[in-house]
């Protein structure tokens, strides 16, 4: 892994041939346009998805390229080093689009990866509500069952971004009887252009802004259940931990670590060369570690617990440098640069909360590595 | 001003702040909505209700002299309470202003002092000031250079200047004088460009010790007051930090019964009564007119660091709704980016400091 | 508390000329000239204690100088910047003496009080054992009552230093039902030259040694117990907050600081600059934290919280600061201030230990501050 | 060699060292009682019954040549193992004797790879050498200066010396040489001065990169061999750490069963596994013969801090007990004083790799 092999720099040339192609390149000349804002970036995924960009791993059977999940982690380093917001790719492709293609049935993959692959449709996860982010035990959404074998879906979801426009939801809801916390949950795809799907934005100090979604008697058909009635939480936290490869915050520590290193310059002082060696080494770490996940996914090797680890080193370390970038670099700097280092400041503080926030990250790393630390050590 | 009474003036100053800032916090839009000139106006009107931008200002000068003392508790009232700064500049100007006599910007000094000016400082974050005065006619002066500004073109601004012949010192700009604005729509400073546009000479009001040594005089008390304002958004953030995880359940239990979370707000809560302590000794020397201009560069650093750890912790513990309007800590974080390097990086803050005292230790070691 | 007042400016001035005198000069640099080593320096505390440098605000009648408990915190803090060794003074004077003074009858007093003030006695505090560090409920020495009214004390006492040379232990043993863990514990004035009493050094990395101290059927008279029989937890609660100034720390923060500092030289890098300005205001900042507690003790006040957080503070900066000094001085160095930054550094980690630990002072202060602070912030 | 071999290398001498080397660590004396010199020689002869010394030299110089992915293994298995690193000293004397070819040190290089002359590395820490080489008669050289020396008057030395034409070479210092030596009773190194003392030409092995720019070559080498060093050093300690945290019980529960120590333990085994990932990638490309400069100023950097941190850690956890013998948490927290910046201090380092981040960046940012 320390090494991509000549297949791989040569699958990350065409891509970044493809991210040069003109109307690629006026879709993210127009959105850098517009800085400070939470644009609708779904007509510069379209291209993204014309060309193949989108879905790099899936068979091509449902609309993807049939390549290798590491080929699919190329295509998104170079999607973030271009400057395509990356929200709406992580939700919709690495996490519910795999999710799918894990845990999914055939109709259901059918249905709805290809418009995914295309950038044509999108997805949201929709996991956290307004009273339990953490503690995903204590959701209450509920899912009741009706007479024609489907649901009606009630409660409310919160905090998530882009869910202002994407079309379907991969949802956790209660279906079983309400005492046990873990038993009885379901997850479901929900179709978030139904009757009783109402949207509303939750301002947020970060550009992208955040979303509550309430369902009230959302109507769910029998098919839009993924994986077994009331069995949905071994399957939730497998679906969380996919999320937790850590590429995505890595990603965006190289991107800010890279806007203040070019707006310092080579001649900076002592002191910024030390703040940039350290961060800089640590940037390369978190992506050896994320690659680390990737390989495991790849094998179909799940790792819990590097997983966890990874995204709380990337978040914690893309946290630091959001905040730690705006502040090194002083006077006035060039507009795009100055947007883009202090949106970082703004979105820093989420990264170490979404997707599993830091502690429930070491929480996790405690209790499936260190006991295979302390025989490690008895073995010495 | 007596020492014994220093206690007794802050307690009153702050209690009888709190209620009105209350208010002016209360009427602060959320997160998307955020207009800082908007923003700022209800704090300003109850600050100068409160007689407020008078308090630190000589007798002779229509001022109360109270000292830093007062001058500080208003601004750790300010910061706790999330709210904007521009009265420190205020009083920076004032100090600049009376540092050449009482005479010469008395008219000046008079409008500041009812509070007919909101000034915000800019400029000095950096060693070096980015824009420079050249000669214009009479003793006019003619500006060129950039500058990041974060308020509205109703504020003054002081900022530095560095003069042709060498030295800096500091300008006090009108509303809508001698630079081109552009407002930048990120939520980044906006950008005054100054194309050679001239201002009264007037208007420059004293020197100013760019890149210093630890300075007494305006700029040491500019950093004494910034200092007290961090110490009120530490504290403010760990307020809404400790409250939250009071009143948030998880797994069945206050987020603060978990250890990891307690034992992080009370290292916090120790920070900030060691920076409390720090602060209010720098006012009592400045005030009693001993050397300061070390404990200066210090209480800002250790202010602009302490705050800023808070801040994070505090965000940490409030989750995705600490980014929104529902809880107040992303005011303290907000505020940690503007104020906290306002009048310097902590790291050169700290490089001052430390020459200064290795420069002490190294002439007790060679006595003894 | 910011400004030391004109009298307490001329009695610093006062201890510093005694601190000068020929008799004590000699003995300091008899110590010096052999760094590294765990000297007896019993014949130095003589020379305090005739100059009145050791108990300076006991009663005359207890062979103190009746001065303020600020005018004792200032002998304590010129004893330190003149190299007294601190763990004799510490333990004997400012622990076990403030102790007795503030709990013990008045033949304890009398009894003990005024050898230890002349410096002729020296005591240990006798609560932590092999198998029960900060968990001070678990610990399972005994104390038997006898028929004379006395008890008979059997068990280990570990990890103190200079114990090996002490005269009198305060020791914490259990005289209840072995069922309650902070019930049925009582502390006792024991004499260490006692029948029955072991002793053993425990070798330590730091230049001071530990020791362990056996009691074989120890017998202890009824004039040994202090305080109430079997009521000793709250008594102790009180005996570890008064360590718990956090001077003794502060001083060794300062000192290494000096020495680093002296060594370094006002031409220093301007990354050495920035790391003594930090270090130096957070010594300074420990300094006006001790004090607060001072000034509290001296007011009768015990703030358990404050105290904490005074220890908490100081210890971690000593310990960051002895383990930063050595390594941030590179080349050959004059000897004495080599052995003095290499024993900082070896004396580190136990900085954060003694004394209660730092997680032991966390749980204090969250225990007791944080809910004041909520209401605070809830009043606001 | 070829990469796919490198994991079954490493993997088997690991194996291969961690018995003999289990033997060494167990006759280790405890605190109190060391003598640097008596306690390194049971891990020396471990480590030469093993061929270790001949594992990174080139065949025809009587080595295996297995490159850094050798020799890292080892230090590796000997910082895991709290054990003495004379053994890099030989690693970087036989790089540095073989810059000038085969032959021109050939029977140094022999007693090296043979084992016969541990050797430690002294003046590395800073960046300037604190030993001056002038000329002596025919081509020797006479010395002058000090160094910070932690080893016995049996170990060669390997050290940098300033040349009176500029430059810095590298020497190696036979034991019993030119050197007046003074041993600290303090537990400091001892200190080597030379007055003037002369020694053989031949033994300037090569020029050496003080103060440099991330240098590959034999500096590089033996900065990437000290980083594994220095990841073994942290694994140990962790290893201690949550083996204590396991065993250890307070208010009746196993240490470990506490979020706080939980959280630390976890944050630490993390920085350990990004450290492993990094120090992998730096032996990977050095021995692909790929630039690995860059990485090696990061990862010895990255080695120091890491060690530095979870040694500090498994300290805390371990109270007073680690100070002593009844734990080996001690060997690790001494380790890092004598090894974390025997190639220089971390700070530094950063700075190195800093500076050439920054020229690429700016490269990349001019390019477009």
């Amino acid at each position: 892994m320390y090494w991509y092999g000549e297949e791989i720099r040569a699958y990350r040339r065409e891509v970044r041939a493809l991210l040069a192609e003109p109307p690629v390149r006026a879709e993210l000349d127009a959105l850098h346009e517009r800085p400070g804002t939470d644009p609708d970036v779904r007509a510069l995924y379209r291209e993204l998805g014309r060309r193949g960009l989108l879905a790099v791993n899936w068979p091509a059977r449902y609309g993807g390229e049939g390549r290798a999940l590491l080929d699919a982690a190329v295509a998104g380093e170079e999607l973030a080093r271009a400057g395509v917001p990356d929200t709406l790719y992580v939700n919709t492709v690495q996490i519910v689009g795999l999710f799918l293609l894990m845990a999914g049935s055939e109709q259901q993959k059918a249905t709805h990866l290809p418009p995914l692959a295309r950038g044509e449709r999108f997805a949201s996860v929709l996991y956290t509500e307004p009273g339990s982010g953490s503690d995903l035990g204590s959701l209450s959404t509920t899912a009741v069952a009706d007479e024609g074998g489907g649901w009606r879906l009630s409660g409310v979801k919160a905090f998530h971004m882009k869910s202002d426009l994407t079309d379907i939801g991969l949802c956790a809801a209660r279906t079983g009887p309400a005492g046990g916390r873990y038993d009885g949950i379901s997850l479901f795809i929900v179709d978030l252009h139904a009757p009783g799907v109402h949207r509303r934005t939750i301002g947020s100090i970060a550009d992208e802004q955040f979303h509550r979604i309430e369902f009230d008697e959302v109507q769910l058909a029998p098919g839009d259940l993924l994986g077994p009635e009331n069995g949905g939480w071994p399957l939730l936290t497998q679906a969380l931990a996919i999320e937790r490869t850590g590429l995505d915050y890595s990603l965006k520590a190289e991107n800010w670590l890279a806007a203040a290193g070019a707006a310092l310059g080579p001649d900076a002082d002592a002191a910024v060369c030390e703040e940039v060696g350290r961060y800089g080494a640590a940037v390369d770490g978190s992506r050896l570690l994320s690659w680390e996940v990737l390989e495991g996914l790849a094998a179909d090797r799940l790792d819990e617990s590097l997983a966890a680890a990874a995204k709380f080193y990337c978040g914690e370390l893309a946290a630091r440098i959001g905040r730690w970038a705006p502040t090194r670099v002083t006077g006035p700097l060039p507009e795009r640069r100055a947007a883009v280092l202090e949106a970082a400041y703004r979105e820093a503080p989420g990264l170490t909360v979404a997707a599993g926030t830091s502690e429930m990250m070491l929480e996790i790393v405690a209790s499936l590595a260190l006991d295979g630390l302390a025989k490690e050590a008895a073995a010495w | 001003m007596v020492s014994v009474e220093a206690d007794t003036v802050r307690r009153s100053l702050s209690r009888a702040l709190r209620e009105r800032l209350r208010d002016a916090a209360g009427r602060l839009p959320g997160p998307g909505a955020e207009d800082p000139a908007a923003a700022a106006a209800p704090t300003w009107s109850a600050l100068v209700r409160a007689g407020a931008p008078g308090l630190d200002a000589p007798l002779d000068a229509g001022g109360l002299e109270l000292g830093l003392t007062a001058s500080t508790a208003v601004a750790e009232e300010l910061g706790g309470a999330g709210l904007d700064a521009r009265y420190l500049g205020v009083a920076a100007a004032i100090d600049a202003a009376l540092e050449a006599g009482p005479v010469r910007h008395a008219a000046l000094v008079e409008r500041l002092v009812a509070g007919e000016l909101p000034v915000t400082q800019a400029g000095f974050e950096g060693a070096v000031a980015g824009v420079r005065a050249g000669s214009g006619a009479d003793d006019a002066v003619r500006l060129t250079g950039e500058l990041a500004v974060d308020a509205g073109p109703e504020t003054a601004v002081l900022a530095p200047v560095a003069l042709a012949g060498g030295g800096t010192a500091v300008v006090l700009l009108a509303p809508g004088g001698a630079a081109v604005a552009s407002r930048d729509p990120s939520g980044a400073p906006s950008r005054m460009t100054f194309e050679g546009g001239v201002v009264p000479g007037a208007r420059l009001l004293c020197a100013w010790p760019a890149g210093a040594d630890c300075p007494e005089g305006p700029a040491g008390r500019a950093r004494v007051r910034q200092a007290a304002y961090l110490l009120g958004v530490a504290r403010g953030a760990l307020h809404t930090g400790v409250r939250h995880a009071t009143e948030r359940h998880q797994f069945g239990r206050p987020l603060r019964d978990f250890q990891s979370v307690a034992f992080r707000l009370a290292a916090a809560h120790v920070e900030v009564e060691v920076l409390r302590l720090a602060v209010g000794r720098a006012v009592h020397l400045a005030d009693g007119g001993h050397p300061y201009g070390h404990r200066a560069a210090e209480v800002l650093a250790q202010a602009a660091e302490t705050a800023a750890e808070v801040s994070r912790l505090t965000m940490q513990l409030c989750g995705a709704r600490g980014l929104t309007g529902e809880l107040p800590a992303h005011r303290y974080h907000l505020l940690v980016r503007r104020e906290g390097g306002r009048l310097g990086r902590p790291g050169e803050l700290w490089r001052e400091a430390g020459r200064r005292r290795l420069t002490a230790l190294a002439r007790r070691d060679g006595a003894g």
